[in-house]
């Protein structure tokens, strides 16, 4: 057990994962001799040599599109898109070729690759470079989606994203990088799928995900205070994502607030708000909530970026509404 | 360039063309009658180029072919049956009915699927090719692409990364001057082979409708590819007979275009050539009729076909059920 | 007023707005000089000549790069992705440019283009040219998306989107090009954000947009034979979409039912459930209940086509599964 | 090809020069000091990129640019004030603070944005020459694009339709040996204007430290443009000073190659051909000064600057109000 950044427990986790297997290889944008923009992939091509370990050209399209062949190939590829904001040049293989090979051909093949991609504010890195895309790819039937928000699970997602046979994206978030977390030496496997009580409570649940899990503990900590016990579930996984903890903690609490640092309109949140006004109609004694961006491009002042990420302070706000929500709020359409 | 085949290995080639197009013409015939759902590209015109090219691979190299793909499968050597049964969209089909005539694939032997998506393949062969190189397998990987395809920004995001990489990786151009409605001429301003020069990779081009000529280029391309001399282009300069699609009047072509493009025929030019040989037409038609009655076979046995089970293909998104909800 | 065909209304508004406005131009794949694969650019080139009705090579990326440039430059620009599956090629320009010019640049241009594209399927067309992707588009600050149901709406939406200064998704569906409807000879103008009232009601409210439309129209035709009242409400426009008219039909019915051709699940139908069951909370009288395709890649063979696209008769059962529910419905986790 | 620039205007190109050094300059300290938010890159090494180029262009013409943007909006006359406040992340800079250095952009110049997408700008140039054609503008456009974009797909698919239809666009590739981190030769296979005349598009590579050389072949370039002939390659080979952004180590560049970097400074080049035609170095230096004086207060009103109001920003993401809700 150790202390372990979150960037280095992905290290950690692609260096034990080439170890044990040696079909697992990487490529990506300056990820190899130099070690990657955010030094995640540092030290592993020294350590796993320049065969397994490349440096491409900028060529996101066909990175993508090549982890498809070869891990129709035989191979494991772990793949970094360098920003989340540039995965929209790898669409056409994520979507058209990786997501659909296995069921449209009738199930022949697996297509085990991990497309690693950062995304998030806080760096003020203006609107190409800070957008959190997460909601398109939960909605492509075939792909996998993650989004730890701690060492640990960074750890164990990564390990389970690699030997998951079916295309994965795992998604980083710049800001948690540098956050630290305890890593076992033999850390815990975590499947793909289930979420975790990052802290439990009875008065409302707040479903989160990747960054947004410590805004939502904060949030919790300082409504403890006030006598409020929220309960925090940490989605980890958003495609598939862990319908049944939800309902769990719902049919408790009876409250649900949503919150992640993406865009709310449309956003991974809808669908979780849809899903589960849907299915605890009755249970819920008030409407779900979301927390989520405003709907504008993430702007690059420091200023603007400070009031459009969400943060505690929003959650705790909604938690708030949420137990404060009186039935008299009629409709003024 | 040329490698004199004899007999047999002609015959053989030939064999395999005349499977092509007559499977092709069946598949004209069961559009016309509305049995084959979607869309349908046809290949005749072509044959020769995926028989030559084929020819020259081993049993591990893999293809990533295109939407006319029908030549690719059945030169790699797919499931007859299962061909047809796919185009008819049955479960016996090799996809199983889920992806048609444009997602015809079988792994086991290393055709990794027609696809929809023009330029989609060419990534798809590279990380193939990668794969025969990190594997040392030993293989192959070919990507066949129309010219059509050329404009797309990927094939010189390949070209480049194959060219880096040093990749086993064959870059086969269908070049039949049409991308749809639209002729080469206004499309692409470049010549492949300049382009592929440009990256330091050798290019040829050949007479697409001379297998032995495909054969023999191929040959000697992918014995340098794994060797270990990198990528490869070849262009071959072929025709499409029929229209973009099945349905498609083709009013956009004169006839003289297409009368041009019938005049060259790659059956003609080896059966030609077959006699020249001293093949007599008396065997020639009795292998025609060999694979005609092939063909039938296979066309009926997929006509009973049974339909795809919905709730069995609904369950069959990912390869192993994850812990929670999709959806 | 005459009938026309809901292509061939797409041709008319195209011809139209070129006619009025010397700046509109159009390029895409096979569009010009052989009309377009689906017949609906014919005769535009030879109307309007080589120079403003172009054909393009195979490039999506820079057909819809250059859109954006040629509206930078002043003009209006119309181009066409031939199947809306290849608009993955397209989402750096159309997301990263196009969506974001005008905020990032503080709002110094505006960029008048509209991306044509058909989305759905119905002809067997396979998994990779019959999907439904507007719900990622709907996401993207910056974007508006349209996706009219019939040749009146078709006109006048194109007009309307030819002439907004912002970027917009007008997306066809093929299973719509060859039905007709009647198209007045100066067809009224609809602004880009407002539902209409396809069928008035009492009992349920269902919205739909697109091909899914006529589906519910026959759905509500079946169910008013049974006495039951539906409102169909016909979005047009799904970003911005009409929260009002929506809302104000909830209030009536108390009852809502969202349908469309695209996959459920994170689909556009999530975004419009999560906002009526949070601000209707109270008015509605059940859940809010979803109908869509099913989480999976849409498949070729007929009978599976048939089975996976969601029809009047799913729209039906969603509308008694509303009318029927019960309060006693209770959730097992 | 070289044209003789007299005094004035060489003193011009290098007073344009010296802006752009000194801004970067000043840029990198207020970096240092945390004054500039988010990614900084800055283009010191390639200022007569820029301004022999911009030089060439009359006040119609568009540029795109990409992420190392300061040196082609300063050439392309941006507002100086805007410019710093912009990226100190002001209200009153350019954008409003709500692009930063990535996003620096002055429609009213011609300046179509810095960009934060490698080869981002390369489609938008595209279509900006596009309107210049259809408009009868009599305008020219320029995609300025580093050696890494080279690798991107886009630039193929450019300059084939540029080539197809001949419009009035300059390629200028800033060919600084290096993509963030990784060398050319392992990015890139090809020679640009090998690529370049495979698509039938005039190449010329010059030195990009040499704002004149660079002038005289960006006039002729895009002479040949705006008369019709169609897009030009203009490949400056030219240097990165820093690191790829500001704070970069550059560990992996060894001292040599750094060294070499900087053994050919541009504004050198240019003070001495002034000196060779007789301009005192009193005089140099006193534009020099004017510059830095200049640069200084618009650093201190862009430091005085408010921060952008959200609320304004949020009600702007589109040019007018739609009838419905957003989201
Ligand atoms: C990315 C993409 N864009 C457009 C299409 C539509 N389309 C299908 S085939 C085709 C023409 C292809 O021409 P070519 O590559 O020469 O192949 P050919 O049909 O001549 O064999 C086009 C434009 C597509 N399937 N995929
Ligand atoms: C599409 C895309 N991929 C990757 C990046 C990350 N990135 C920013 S600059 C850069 C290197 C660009 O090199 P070059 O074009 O030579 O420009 P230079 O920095 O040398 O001026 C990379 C990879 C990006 N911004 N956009
Ligand atoms: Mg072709
Ligand atoms: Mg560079």
């Amino acid at each position: 057990m150790a202390e372990t950044r979150y960037g280095m427990a992905i290290n950690r986790a692609l260096a034990d994962a080439m170890q044990a297997d040696s079909s697992v290889i990487l490529f990506g944008e300056d990820i190899a001799a130099a070690g990657g923009p955010f030094a995640v992939t540092r030290g592993l091509q020294a350590k796993f040599g320049p065969e397994r370990v490349r440096d491409t050209p900028i060529s996101e399209a066909t990175i993508a599109g090549a982890a498809v062949g070869a891990a129709l190939g035989g191979l494991k590829p772990v793949v970094e898109i360098m920003f989340m904001d540039f995965i929209t040049l790898a669409m056409d293989a994520l979507v058209n070729q990786a997501a659909k090979a296995h069921f449209m051909f009738g199930g022949q093949c697996s297509v085990p690759m991990v497309v690693r991609t950062p995304h998030g504010g806080g760096l003020n890195a203006g609107p190409q470079h800070s957008q959190c895309l997460e909601a398109w790819l939960a909605h492509v039937p075939g792909l996998k989606v993650v989004v730890p928000s701690n060492p640990t699970d960074a750890y164990a997602l990564l390990r389970a994203a690699i030997e998951d046979p079916d295309p994965v994206v795992f998604v980083e978030n710049k800001a948690l990088y540098s956050t630290k977390g305890e890593l076992a030496d033999v850390p815990q496997p975590v499947a793909i799928g289930r979420a975790s009580i990052a802290r439990s409570g009875s008065d409302a649940t707040i479903v989160v995900y990747g960054a947004s899990v410590a805004a939502a503990l904060n949030a919790a900590a300082a409504l403890a205070a006030e006598g409020i016990a929220a309960e925090v579930i940490d989605l980890r996984s958003i495609q598939p994502w862990d319908e049944r903890a939800v309902l769990a903690s719902v049919a408790k609490t009876r409250r649900l607030i949503v919150a992640h640092e993406a865009v709310t309109a449309f956003g991974v949140g809808a669908e979780i708000a849809a899903r589960v006004s849907e299915l605890a109609f009755v249970e819920l004694a008030a409407p779900v909530l979301r927390v989520g961006a405003d709907f504008m491009p993430v702007p690059f002042a420091r200023a603007l970026e400070r009031e459009y990420l969400p943060g505690a302070a929003d959650i705790t706000a909604a938690v708030r509404r949420c137990l404060d929500w009186k039935a008299n709020a009629r409709i003024k359409p | 360039m040329r490698i004199e085949l004899n007999q047999q290995e002609l015959l053989s080639l030939y064999e395999t063309m005349v499977l092509i197009r007559r499977s092709e013409e069946r598949l004209s015939r069961l559009f016309g009658d509305g049995e084959v759902p979607g869309f349908l590209h046809l290949s005749i015109g072509k044959e020769a180029v995926p028989v030559g090219i084929c020819a020259a691979l081993q049993a591990g190299d893999s293809v990533a072919s295109t939407h006319r793909g029908h030549g690719h499968a059945l030169a790699k050597g797919v499931d007859l049956r299962g061909f047809f049964a796919e185009i008819l969209g049955r479960e016996e089909g090799l996809c199983r009915g889920r992806g048609g005539s444009i997602h015809v694939a079988d792994l086991r032997v290393g055709m990794l699927g027609a696809n929809g998506i023009v330029g989609g393949g060419l990534p798809l062969a590279l990380g193939s090719a990668l794969a025969h190189q990190v594997r040392r397998s030993g293989g192959v990987a070919v990507a066949f692409f129309g010219d059509g395809a050329m404009s797309e920004g990927v094939l010189h995001e390949c070209l480049n990364l194959a060219a880096l990489w040093k990749l086993p990786l064959l870059f086969a151009c269908e070049n039949n001057g049409w991308s749809e409605f639209s002729p080469l001429m206004r499309q692409f301003a470049a010549q492949l082979c300049a382009l592929g020069n440009a990256f330091g990779i050798p290019a040829v081009q050949v007479d697409g409708s001379d297998v032995e000529a495909v054969r023999a280029a191929a040959n000697a391309m992918i014995a340098s590819a794994r060797g270990g001399a990198g990528p490869q282009i070849l262009e071959c300069r072929t025709f499409r007979w029929h229209g973009h699609y099945e349905g498609d009047p083709q009013k956009y072509r004169d006839a003289g275009d297409l009368a041009d493009a019938r005049s060259r025929d790659s059956l003609l030019v080896s059966s030609a050539r077959l006699e020249a040989m001293g093949v007599t037409t008396e065997r020639i038609r009795t292998l025609e009729r060999a694979v005609e009655a092939r063909i039938e076979a296979a066309v009926a046995a997929a006509r009973l076909g049974r339909a795809p089970d919905y709730a069995a293909a609904a369950a069959d998104v990912y390869t192993r059920a994850a812990g929670g909800t999709h959806g």
